[in-house]
């Protein structure tokens, strides 16, 4: 697995059985492909779609059926569409149970900023706040340093927040934090990967509380 | 059919200066006969809405390289590399709205409500010019509605009465601006007659339609 | 013909091809009955329906197909249901043409009161004051006077207003005004009908302007 | 079908002093089976949604003559005599609101909208006591979002995950409330297999829906 299938199968393991789940641009659409067939989590995409599923291997893409990403997918048995001011009332009333993200940079109160970036006129801000505000929980689906290898889970944000709600859970190819109260805890080890690391690669402080299966794969 | 209408009956619809509503998610349900035939209009100054600008030199990307775009009101225009470049020159105005402020407000501007509050961008860089009110135990932000001179929107099929079903992800935002201009103007890839559509079926009725392009699949 | 056939065959005749119409209870119901087979006159009926018709005579009356009466009705080819939010936001968006609805009574600024009578509990107000801000014309289809013989067309309401807004047109037995800059325009006198006559029942001011057809058969 | 549930199962869903939305325009698309198991219950202080309460004896009208209802939020009381008798007892706290505007304040709660600008009922007696707002040039009412503990709704058919369909002019108030309610129970005529429901067709998704019941035919 690469690093962005790393970071979608764990995310794919802390969803529950009957969440219903907005996945974001990027790396959180990944994630379909690691929730087994007979899942009764349903997939909701922000254009539109309850249900989605990836795209069945013998049908041609419907450039009609995309998700937030404008990339063609398929849907589930018992899926419906709708129009984008009745998807964002979805999010929006609390009707989404997860909400999947990918972020520039998380605060060390759990805040993220994934919209603008200082100095270049802003043009987008899509559907993030819109969710952040109003599903369950958010999930950062996230790699644990920028191209450059520098740390997206800082002390403070140099890009603007996208909301001052905190996240719920973050999740990279190297570890998994939770965050409680406005603070981080780093629950969970990639394979093969050491506190330190983590340490050395996050400048936000934060608590250990290692569930007791990952802390034994990271010993071993 | 009495609504429907040619190109030279649907340039002189748009004048210079007008807000225009445009559907479509990114390529997916934008009006792209529509487009084209105002690309051949000598229309400008346009404040167009819309939740994207298109690509580069596709759909909307098109008359934004013509110049006719003087602000663009939408949530994600990052995609198209020419909006960076005309609004960093100073030639594009660009006023972003959370994805579901914008529908939410749409929907306000077809419902004939004044404006609403929405959680969306609370306490962030992007409303901090904005009203903002305490409601129950949440801070909101007031938006007002949005209405347009004239809406362009592309459906699936339309009946002879001006009735309207959308397919699949192609629905998203052309429902809500079918209600919220003075003049609406659906691009339609297949007429029917009136009854082929059942009452149950219908998603956008006659009363917001007022003309019927057909839709030019490319080549044609 | 009697009274109420009188007051809904004269509605029908001031309704114009192409309008969508909303019919309030009681008398403007029967306005269905006046309108001819091939009429592109659409009725809008504010519990979910576009396209309102009379049963047909051979079919049993269905009580999940209610007009705002709650009586039973059929629908026209073309026809669409909805959901009562999305039926207000046709009425209070602007989109319907015409509104008939009935009064208790009628000031002489053309405003009308059909909701509440004092010293009384209020207990409904149904959808007139949405129709009454909202649709394009309002044409008021009442009784000249109460079943007491006491003018509804009076100098100033006794009963609380519906709203400021003052309706288009007052049809009545007897007599059509029409309003103009908040004022009574007495344009159309029934057959056999004197304006001494609506006069001697009008206790509200109002200039005569009759239109020349009907004056000829008033002076008949 | 996880969601299908019993009376003993609803009963005690609805609890002391909620706040419960009924769906329905009089009894058409009432969810009466359900409305029959309130009655059955030894539930009082109801604060209850709805367009009426029901004619006397009937529907909601039984609750009403059982004393369980201590405040009733809607647009049209009149119909039911008995609801007129406790008004004037002081045995029922009512609330009147323009069908519209209730019809809108209620899909505002379910889409997470804080509050919304109306029209109707502007410089009436109405709201008199409540707030106004000029935004462009029009004066509107504010009025916050109605939401509830449970909303029990009536449909025609679901599938075994939820999605449901609503019958002709039956659908009115239902599926904006079963967005605005903490827990929705929804009464079916019949339960089909999930994927018997067109993505089109589906009105209400399944994610709004927490828990359905099989509708009771009179008689049966």
């Amino acid at each position: 697995m690469n690093v962005k299938q790393i970071i979608a199968s764990t995310v794919a393991k802390h969803l529950n059985e009957g969440e219903i789940v907005n996945l974001g641009i990027g790396i959180p659409t990944l994630v379909t492909d690691y929730l087994h067939d007979d899942s009764s989590i349903y997939i909701h995409s922000e254009n539109g779609i309850l249900g989605v599923a990836p795209v069945p291997e013998e049908q041609e893409p419907d450039f009609d059926l995309v998700n937030a990403g404008k990339i063609p997918v398929g849907i589930n048995e018992g899926a419906s569409f709708f129009d984008s001011a009745d998807s964002f009332a979805m999010i929006r009333g609390g009707h989404v149970d997860v909400a999947v993200i990918g972020a520039l940079e998380v605060d060390e109160k759990g805040r993220i900023a994934n919209w603008s970036v200082p100095g270049k006129n802003v043009l987008g801000v899509g559907g993030a706040m819109d969710l952040v505000e109003g599903v369950g929980r958010v999930i950062i689906a996230t790699t644990h340093t920028t191209k450059d290898g520098l740390p997206k889970i800082v002390e403070h944000a140099h890009y603007p927040l996208t909301s001052q709600r905190s996240v719920d859970l973050i999740i990279t190819e190297l570890a998994t934090f939770r965050v409680k109260e406005q603070q981080l805890i780093l629950s969970e080890l990639a394979e093969g990967v050491t506190i330190e690391e983590v340490k050395r690669k996050t400048t936000a402080k934060f608590i250990i509380e290692l569930t007791e299966s990952i802390e034994e794969i990271s010993v071993s | 059919m009495k609504k429907l209408i040619t190109k030279e009956q649907v340039i002189p619809l748009i004048q210079n200066g007008h807000t225009v509503m445009v559907g479509g998610f990114g390529l997916t349900g934008a009006p792209l006969t529509l487009i084209e035939m105002l690309g051949d209009s000598p229309v400008k100054e346009l404040t167009v809405i819309s939740n994207n600008l298109g690509e580069p030199g596709k759909g909307l990307g098109k008359l934004l390289v013509q110049k006719k775009i003087k602000k663009a009101i939408g949530s994600f225009f990052t995609s198209n590399i020419d909006a960076v470049k005309a609004s960093q020159a100073g030639e594009l105005e660009v006023e972003l709205l959370p994805q579901g402020t914008m529908a939410e407000a749409i929907r306000a501007g077809g419902a004939g409500v004044g404006a609403i509050y929405i959680k969306a961008s609370v306490d962030t860089l992007l409303s901090e010019e904005k009203e903002m009110r305490v409601i129950g135990d949440s801070k909101y932000v007031f938006q007002e509605a949005l209405k347009a001179d004239v809406a362009i929107i592309k459906a699936y099929k339309c009946d002879t009465l001006g009735n309207l079903i959308y397919r699949k992800s192609a629905r998203n935002f052309n429902p809500p601006m079918a209600t919220a201009a003075k003049v609406v103007i659906a691009e339609v890839e297949e007429i029917v007659e009136v009854g082929q559509l059942t009452p149950d079926e219908i998603v956008t009725p006659h009363l917001y339609v007022n003309y019927v392009v057909l839709h030019r699949k490319e080549g044609a």
